[in-house]
């Protein structure tokens, strides 16, 4: 099964960079996923049942747009900072609590909130994200914590999860 | 052409003298890094696709395998007094600097600027290689084709240098008697 | 001519750093980037105003390619300089866990 | 035969790789697949020797033969200079090997040392062979990285700051190397060695024409070790493991160093009086210094690199005179004399020489040191080492009938002839010098009073180990024999004549 | 036309994250400004050349590097911002809260 | 011819078979050496009827030119006395305990002759050369090794002899330069212009350094004093004394034609090698370093001889060069068989053996009369020769001609010294009370003594029968004849032979006034000093009066005068300031490197 | 237009060799290596357009994949870890 | 905690074979697009190398590791010659031709033996590189004395 998983992630990459349907690009690109599934299973993730569920590549296109949305944001929002004369910042580092169990989907909610305005994922420690934030607008937990992570968990949740 | 790359060389140049005269020799090997980067830009310019690849993934090996040493031993560059040792080498290689750049100067006056390059040897390489070697990639048709003897020796190179490393770097030199 | 003779003064940086750095580290970089500045002389050479890239586009017309032998050399060399940097580093950590310095002037048992 | 001529590589190469693989499954496969490997390209190499006959044979790597009237591809040229270089290397290998099968048992590794081994071999194989002047950096990159690990084989402290040194200096000789193929380059568009005499050949300009031959100089002359580019060397030599030694000063610094030199400034470049001073001078310089500096040390490896140093200032000088008589015109046999020295003397200095290093490591094998100091009386308990160091030592410092006096004899002869007395002077007075610091070696060694208790319990070496040494020192007086013109005749002679006719290299090439 | 903007763009972002990068105060802002603003504008360089070659195979390929170059900016920014925390690189004189001093301990 | 070839081949192959047998099978091996000697000597008493000839073997093309030999009356005369020297030290070697402690003393001792039978028999220069050098190996093969001193004797001798073989490389190389061709009775040269002077001066050294002259002599001294007395006997004193002078009468009278010029170089060589040597024998304490400065004494007046040039020098020369052998010869071997019946080396240590050892005694009474020059022994007879040789020489007008008087008084002067030295060490062994620590000391075995004898008879035989019989018969043929009357008539000859005489007996007594005043030396046998090397001490006292000789004689024990500690020094010294740059810091070397290159550059442009 | 922005892109890299040389912590110098590994891809994506040779973008990629090596050896680096722990 | 951070294991994982596939597709295109064996070849190692780097020595037998990438190197060398040697014995004679069918150029299947040049020299280059890695990252000396 996660041979299969890892084979056709691999083949897909293949047939994306190539792009090209011939019998030759075919046979080259499963042969050198056969390879990578053989080689590379046993560091794959263990548990590959969700990559067959469609719902959830449903949220991930969904979680697409949002996150580029917040992407954007987040540019427009370093420029101001950067550009002002002032230099407005107020920087720290913050824990927020983390909901998702799966260390994939944590993995992903970091990298997500690294993209996004002001924030920069530091560590997951337990069930604590470390978040270093340009800005320390609120030191309130809950509060912090939601503008954080708020946005983005309930996608990865039903994403990763 | 020329006038780009001569200032990137000049960034390159900037670069290598504080890779040399870092304080850190882990900020050196980054310095180094970024120069070898340099030089990867260069090679995209001058229409080297292939050298730019491999350039980048060697020095990015090269840069692991550096940190990989200065990671084990120290990372302090060593705290060196101004003797009169270094001063008489200084002087001494900047004399040699000064004849070297000079000799240098002379001996390429009258060489093919640069961009009006032809072809002897190489011409076979790139006219009609495609029919002879079957690569359209010329490079690799020389690498692979016309010179795969060189290629041969290089691809010893490196696996004598795994040997040779994972020689001098086994546990111990003499079986204990 | 001046980008060559830029190239030979990054070359001339490579060698002062050999010349005077004491840390053998520091030797090996300076190595590297002699090495870099004969491989950016050698690309230079090849190159050819307003040559492609030498990769044939198959569709298109016959056109002017760069060289592409001092390509292949340099290739060559960069992996030969790969396997040099390799091997000094294995020798210069080496001389660290025997010597406990970098230091190539207290490194000095053969002499005379 | 043609088909052969790649071989010389592939064949150590694919034994290198063999012992990697099943080093670790087979026992003992690595100490029966060497020698035999070496035996093979030997006896390859006497073949195209014998078959040779003075002819020369290009072999067209890929079957890019080329058209226009230049070469494409790599060719490799086999001629009478090559082939000569071909046997030598292999024969050393062969005996520096069999030397080791005990030598080496009391390291780590051992499977690492024989592929290394075949490694170094293919590498000197490729370089001399070679026609092209890239492919031949190539492959002395392959030799000299091998030999940077074999020096450092014993990782101890010494062999480690020697192999650093080596390494350092050898890579910016590669760099100077580097730098010279790319001008080379430049000008001629070719880097085939043939071709590029023929470019050259029609556009001189004198800068950088002496810039590009100082950088093949330093370059080449840093592998060669002379001096001033020889620090390296006594460092690299000492250290490294006593048949690695023999190897390196036996073959390693002629095959990289100066057949390169020798084959370049014959063959490539077009002869200039300047350059010829030059190298002469370069010559005179390290055999003077050479021999002082070898006078002085107490460590007999040490004395011996030094005596390298010395030794190759000799082949350097002759071929150096050579070019001066060549460029002269009128007195072509002493040309042809001090060229067949230099060629004579480079063949038995690698027989000698390894002899003596060998010697240095039965020496080393049973007393462990290097220190002439701390031995003493070692006839009488190690005979065949004895005997053997005796012969390589009378070889080196020309005492006839060895091999050596014969050698130094048609050198001084040809310095006479074309009227270099002051060389033949100090070719005679460092010859002095080399008896006195051999001398001091026997006496020290094998003379005086045993040092101390441990020296009297003593064994000889075991039989791979002498008969390895008693092999060489025979090979030391049938040497002699090269000496005798109608022998010469056909055993140098073509090598001899390769040079002579320098012009000949690029134009039988270029017909092809 | 719409790649040129999008490449406009993106090199406009590249220019304020290396603003930040030299302007700003302490490791960690600058690596919040810079990798953030340079993987925007460098994937939106790369959307550029997807329009540029369109659904051809060179337009896809750089439409495989964005999210390469995701992970990896991402994730070098979280490393090298672990990294320098525990190798003790102090935050500048602006921070106001350390959350992860008693975490690391 | 083919007599030629085998006395040549058979030692040297016999020799190479030797080295295979067992070091048990002494005694066969002695037997082999000797009947091989009796072969090579029945073959050179027959060579020596035979005809004059130049020939080479014929199975090889190049053999003229490579490897051709000559027989004339030199070589055969040379043949003939080698054979009967090495007869007799292969006979005493037998009984002699350090010859036969040597491993393959025996085949080292036949190669030896065979190539010495080469080296007489060799035309072809580069031929004689090979064979000469072999000599070299032999040479040093021969001394055992086994301790610092001989081992450091070893050393020396081989450096220096190896070092004369390569000068002589550069004069075979001008000579075959000039002339075309290396056999030496094509060749004739003239010392007329400069580089034909210095191919005749390096082909000089040669001869010098294997006939032990000033001042390539040193390692004769050391090697007498650390060799087996056989080896001393057999090579410095017979063989190599031969041979050099051999060499150098092929030198001056076939290969080069002497100028004036050169013929004052060889006579100043001659008289300074007496001098020197003969006043170093005598502060010597060690009796077979004494014999050794002795036998580089008495080379000074066989060069005096070959420098004369006239026919009469020539013959004395060869005259001399044989009865040296032969006296120097014997005198090893005595002196190896009271080394090896005493077990001492110090003439302090001995005295008092005559009556032990009758027949050493006496025949080294005979050696020291005749090594001192006096009547009727054979030594007298060739200086007498010599002398007259010199006062002939006179009658010339070139410069060395006019210094007549000075190589004459010199020579005399020598032979004075010789005499002195000589008392002392017959003395010092042989007469006197005998020390208790040699008290229980027998003669030598016959197989030891006899030979002795022979040469002891040879000595008186050549003496009395000098000018009558054996100068005619034997060097007569070689060098001219020639008649014994001069304008000085041989009683002025004798004259002087007397002076010496006198002379030599009061330096003998000046010396020793000290010593029999203060302790009664060793010529008293009374007990010892415990100071070392107190006889040569007490000598310089005497000479204190003399400062300049005391102060010569520091200097020749720092070894101020020895070419050999000279240059070793010089060297040393150089090299080591090469050392000192080797710093072993990689900056320097990578400096070396580029400064090297920039260096290169310069000279190349400009 | 597009030669003008790839020239701004070059000069930006020129930003980041300024924070490797200025410092002043490690990590500001492996940051400054980071970005320019980034900025570079944008040089290559750009250069793909002006040349108009898709293989560039190869190039590219590498440089991302390589450059994400080489930073996550920095930082391993920076963490105290030696490279396989 | 052995390794880095959870995040970057995480993504390793998933990376890691994206990489290896990109490893083998710029070597087997290695006659079409820039590359070949020795970027291909040093970018497979580096697949490794970030495994290693992420998760730490423990999670792969790095010692096991080290013989193998050793081992395979060989084999791939090897095979570079024996193809260089399979045309001296095929008939033509010549060291190192092309002995196979040129195909259509620009293909994937085209250049004759080039593309098998480029694997087995990318897997070459893999296996040292790896190996110097490993060489260097996991042997220490044995403490001396
Ligand atoms: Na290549
Ligand atoms: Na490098």
């Amino acid at each position: 099964m996660r041979y299969l998983a890892l084979f056709i992630l691999s083949f897909v990459f293949w047939m994306l960079l190539t792009f090209d349907l011939s019998v030759a690009n075919l046979v080259a690109g499963g042969a050198a996923a056969l390879v990578t599934s053989l080689l590379f299973t046993k560091y794959f993730f263990h548990k590959v049942v969700k990559f067959i569920q469609p719902v959830r590549y449903f949220w991930f296109l969904v979680y697409l747009v949002i996150f580029t949305w917040e992407c954007i944001k987040a540019n427009f929002d370093v420029a101001y900072r950067v550009l002002h004369p002032a230099m407005p910042i107020k920087p720290g580092i913050v824990k927020v609590k983390l909901e998702l169990k799966s260390d994939f989907a944590r993995a992903m909610l970091a990298n997500s909130i690294t993209m996004t305005p002001g924030t920069i994922s530091v560590d997951i420690i337990d069930d604590v994200l470390y978040v270093h934030w340009i800005y320390v607008s609120s030191e309130d937990p809950e509060i912090y914590s939601r503008k954080i992570a708020g946005k983005f968990e309930k996608y990865i949740k039903k994403i990763f999860e | 052409m020329e006038l780009t790359i001569s200032i990137i060389l000049g960034f390159m140049i900037i670069g290598a003298i504080y890779a040399i005269h870092a304080k850190d020799l882990l900020s050196a090997v980054i310095a180094m890094g970024i120069v070898g980067y340099g030089l990867v830009i260069c090679f995209l310019l001058l229409k080297a696709p292939d050298l730019a690849i491999v350039q980048i993934v060697i020095e990015t090996i090269t840069l692991v395998i550096m940190v990989a040493v200065v990671l084990d031993s120290t990372r302090k560059e060593l705290e060196l007094p101004f003797d009169r040792k270094s001063l008489v080498n200084m002087v001494t290689g900047f004399v040699i600097f000064a004849g070297l750049f000079y000799f240098f100067l002379h001996a390429i006056e009258h060489l093919d600027p640069l961009g009006m390059h032809s072809l002897r040897m190489a011409e076979p390489y790139v006219n009609g290689a495609v029919e002879l070697t079957g690569s359209i990639n010329l490079v690799t048709g020389v690498l692979f084709d016309f010179r795969a003897y060189d290629t041969l020796g290089e691809a010893v190179i490196l696996y004598t240098a795994a040997l040779g490393a994972l020689t001098l770097l086994r546990m111990k030199g003499k079986k204990t008697v | 001519m001046t980008v060559y003779l830029l190239c030979f003064v990054l070359f001339l940086v490579g060698l002062y750093g050999v010349i005077t750095r004491r840390n053998l580290i520091k030797i090996a970089i300076s190595l590297s980037i002699m090495e870099f500045s004969i491989f950016l002389i050698l690309v230079l050479i090849g190159y050819i105003d307003n040559g492609l890239a030498p990769i044939v586009d198959p569709g298109s017309n016959a056109q002017v390619y760069v060289d592409p032998l001092p390509q292949a050399m340099v290739l060559t060399a960069i992996v030969i300089g790969l396997a040099t940097t390799a091997m000094l580093m294995a020798i210069a950590i080496r001389l660290y866990r025997k010597y406990k310095t970098f230091d190539i002037r207290e490194i000095k048992n053969l002499r005379g | 035969m043609d088909a052969l001529i790649p071989l010389f590589v592939a064949i150590p190469l694919i034994s290198a790789f063999l012992i990697i693989i099943l080093g670790k499954l087979v026992k003992g496969f690595h100490r029966f697949l060497a020698p035999l490997t070496l035996l093979v390209l030997l006896i390859m190499a006497l073949y195209e020797f014998t078959s040779l006959g003075g002819t020369s044979h290009t072999y067209a790597m890929g079957g890019w033969i080329g058209d226009g009237g230049f070469p494409v591809g790599i060719f490799l040229v086999l001629d009478g200079f090559s082939v000569l270089m071909l046997c030598i290397i292999n024969l050393i290998g062969l005996v520096a090997l069999f030397y080791s099968l005990s030598y080496i048992a009391k390291y780590t590794a051992e499977a690492n040392y024989y592929a290394l081994f075949c490694l170094i071999v293919a590498g000197m194989n490729g370089v001399v062979l070679s026609g092209d002047l890239f492919n031949l950096f190539v492959f002395l990159e392959v030799s000299v990285i091998s030999s940077y690990a074999l020096v450092a084989f014993g990782v101890g402290k010494t062999e480690l700051e020697a192999s650093f040194k080596y390494q350092v200096l050898g890579g910016l000789a590669s760099m100077l190397i580097l730098l010279a193929i790319s001008l080379i380059y430049w000008k001629t568009k070719t880097v085939n060695i043939a071709d590029i005499r023929n470019v050259l050949d029609a556009g001189y300009s004198k800068s950088f024409y002496v810039f590009v031959q100082v950088l093949l100089i330093s370059g080449f002359g840093l592998k060669a070790a002379i001096i001033p580019f020889h620090a390296w060397l006594p460092d690299a030599h000492s250290s490294a493991p006593s048949p690695i030694s023999a190897m390196l000063s036996g073959v390693l610094i002629k095959a990289v160093g100066i057949y390169v030199l020798i084959r370049l400034f014959f063959n490539m470049f077009v002869f200039s009086h300047e350059i010829a001073m030059v190298i002469t001078s370069l010559g005179v310089i390290s055999m003077v210094v050479g021999s002082l500096l070898a006078l002085i040390q107490w460590d007999v490896k040490r004395l011996l690199a030094y005596s390298s140093i010395s030794q190759m200032g000799y082949v350097v000088m002759a071929f150096g005179m050579g070019i001066l008589l060549l460029l002269k015109g009128d007195n072509e046999p002493a040309a042809i004399l001090a060229i067949g020295g230099g060629i004579y003397h480079m063949i038995n200095h690698a027989v000698f020489k390894g002899l003596l290093f060998l010697n240095a490591g039965s020496l080393e094998y049973r007393l462990d040191t290097r220190n002439l100091k701390e031995m003493g009386g070692l006839s009488k308990a190690m005979p065949v080492t004895s005997t053997t160091s005796f012969m390589a030592s009378m070889s080196i410092s020309g005492i006839p009938p060895f091999n050596g006096f014969f050698s130094k004899l048609i050198i001084i002869v040809a310095a006479i002839n074309g009227r270099f007395y002051l060389l033949a002077t100090l070719a005679v007075i460092v010859s002095i010098i080399t008896l006195a610091y051999f001398l001091k070696f026997q006496r020290f060694a094998f003379f005086n009073k045993a040092a101390g208790k441990a020296v009297q319990k003593i064994k000889e070496v075991p039989f791979p180990m002498s008969f390895s040494m008693i092999f060489l020192a025979v090979l030391c007086l049938a040497l002699s024999l090269l000496a005798i013109p109608s022998v010469s005749e056909t055993v140098l002679r073509p090598a001899i004549d390769v040079l002579i006719q320098f012009e000949l290299y690029s134009t039988t090439l270029i017909g092809i | 036309m719409v790649s040129t903007i999008f490449i406009s763009v993106g090199v406009l972002f590249n220019l304020f994250g290396c603003i930040g990068l030299i302007r700003l105060p302490d490791v960690y802002n600058r690596l919040q400004s810079a990798t953030k603003c340079v993987t925007l504008g460098t994937c939106s360089i790369l959307v550029g050349v997807a329009f540029h070659f369109g659904l051809i195979d060179a337009g896809v390929k750089a439409l495989i590097a964005i999210p390469l170059l995701f992970f990896s900016a991402t994730v070098a920014a979280h490393a090298l911002v672990r990294g320098a925390y525990h190798a003790g690189i102090k935050m500048g004189d602006k921070s106001v809260k350390d959350d992860y001093k008693d975490a690391v301990k | 011819m083919t007599q030629a070839i085998q006395i040549i081949a058979v030692p040297v192959l016999i020799g190479i078979l030797l080295f295979l047998l067992p070091s048990a099978f002494r005694l066969i091996k002695a037997i082999i050496t000797i009947g091989v000697i009796l072969f090579t000597g029945y073959l050179a008493i027959s060579l020596f009827g035979s005809e004059d000839l130049v020939f080479s073997p014929d199975y090889w093309a190049e053999a003229e030119k490579y490897c051709s030999f000559s027989l004339d009356g030199l070589s055969k005369l040379i043949l003939l006395f080698m054979s009967l020297f090495s007869l007799l030290v292969a006979i005493y070697s037998v009984n002699y305990k350090a010859a036969g402690a040597m491993r393959n003393y025996h085949a080292w001792f036949l190669i030896t002759l065979g190539f010495s039978y080469g080296a007489v028999l060799a035309n072809n220069l580069l031929l004689f050369l090979i064979c000469w050098g072999i000599l070299g190996i032999s040479l040093y093969r021969l001394v055992h090794g086994k301790d610092e001193k001989s081992s450091a004797a070893a050393k020396k001798t081989l450096v220096l002899i190896g070092a004369s073989d390569g000068i002589m490389i550069l004069g075979i190389a001008i000579i075959w330069r000039v002339t075309g061709t290396l056999n030496m009775d094509e060749i004739a040269l003239p010392t007329s212009d400069l580089v034909r002077t210095v191919a005749c001066l390096s082909l000089l050294v040669g001869s010098f350094t294997k006939a032990g002259a000033f001042p390539f002599h040193t390692w004769v001294p050391d090697y007498s004093e650390s060799a087996p007395a056989t080896s001393s006997a057999y090579l410095p004193a017979s063989l190599d004394k031969l041979l050099g002078i051999y060499f150098l009468a092929r030198i001056t009278t076939q290969l080069f034609v002497i100028g004036d010029w050169m013929r004052f170089v060889l006579l100043t060589i001659g008289v300074v090698t007496i001098i020197t040597a003969v006043m170093m024998a005598l502060v010597q304490h060690n009796y077979k370093r004494l014999l050794g400065f002795h036998a580089v004494s008495q080379v000074g007046y066989m060069i005096l001889g070959f420098g004369l040039g006239s026919m009469i020098g020539i013959a004395a020369g060869l005259f001399h060069m044989i009865n040296h052998a032969t006296y120097k010869c014997g005198l090893f071997l005595a002196a190896g068989a009271v080394e090896q019946q005493s077990g001492k080396e110090e003439l302090e240590d001995l005295g008092g053996l005559s009556r032990a050892m009758p027949l050493t005694f006496f025949a080294t009474l005979v050696f020291a009369l005749s090594i001192s020059g006096i009547p009727p022994f054979n030594g007298f007879a060739s200086k007498w020769m010599i002398y007259q040789g010199i006062i002939d020489f006179g009658q010339g007008t070139g410069i060395s001609n006019q210094l007549w008087i000075v190589w004459l008084g010199l020579a005399v002067l020598g032979s004075a010294l010789t005499l002195a030295s000589f008392i002392k060490y017959t003395g010092g062994i042989f007469l006197g009370r005998r020390q208790k620590t040699v008290s229980k000391i027998k003669e030598v075995s016959p197989v030891m003594w006899v030979p002795m004898l022979i040469l002891a008879l040879v000595c008186i035989g050549f003496g009395v029968f000098g000018s009558n019989l054996v100068v005619p018969k034997l060097f007569m043929p070689v060098a001219g004849t020639f008649e014994y009357t001069g304008t000085w008539a041989s009683s002025t000859v004798s004259v002087l032979v007397l002076v010496s005489i006198v002379l030599g007996l009061l330096i003998y007594l000046l010396g020793n006034v000290k010593n029999f005043r203060t302790s009664d030396s060793f010529v008293g046998g009374e007990k010892i000093q415990d100071e070392t090397s107190f006889s040569t001490l007490e000598f310089y006292k005497s000479l204190q009066e003399f400062k300049w000789l005391d102060v010569m004689y520091r200097r020749a024990q720092d070894r101020w005068f020895d070419l050999y500690d000279l240059s070793r020094q010089f060297i040393s010294w150089l090299g080591g300031i090469f050392s000192r740059l080797h710093t072993g810091v990689l900056h320097d070397y990578t400096l070396w490197v580029f400064a090297g290159l920039v260096i290169l550059l310069l000279l190349l442009i400009t | 237009m597009l030669a003008f922005l790839l020239y701004i892109q070059m000069a930006l890299a020129a930003f980041c060799l300024f924070r490797v040389i200025r410092g002043p912590s490690i990590a500001d110098r492996m940051v400054g290596l980071d970005i320019f590994g980034i900025l570079v891809v944008g040089i290559c994506a750009i250069l793909c357009i002006q040349t108009q040779r898709s293989f560039i973008l190869d190039i590219g990629i590498t440089w991302i994949i390589l450059s994400f090596i080489g930073t996550l050896t920095l930082a391993k680096y920076l963490s105290g870890k030696k490279l396989n722990e | 905690m052995e390794g880095m951070s959870t995040i970057v294991k995480k993504v390793s994982q998933l990376v890691a074979g994206i990489i290896f596939m990109y490893g083998i597709y710029i070597i087997l295109h290695g006659h079409l697009t820039p590359g070949g064996g020795f970027a291909g070849g040093a970018i497979i190692a580096g697949a490794f190398i970030l495994l290693i780097l992420a998760f730490g020595s423990s999670a792969l037998n790095l010692k096991k590791e080290v013989a193998g990438s050793s081992n395979t190197e060989s084999v791939a060398i090897l095979m570079v010659v024996i193809l260089a040697i399979m045309s001296l014995l095929m008939g033509i004679k010549v060291f190192f031709t092309n002995f196979l069918p040129k195909g259509e150029p620009g293909t994937l299947l085209s250049a004759g033996v080039i593309p098998l040049y480029n694997i087995f020299i990318g897997i070459e280059v893999a296996g040292a590189i790896l190996t110097i890695f490993l060489a260097l990252v996991i042997f220490k000396e044995e403490s001396s004395k």
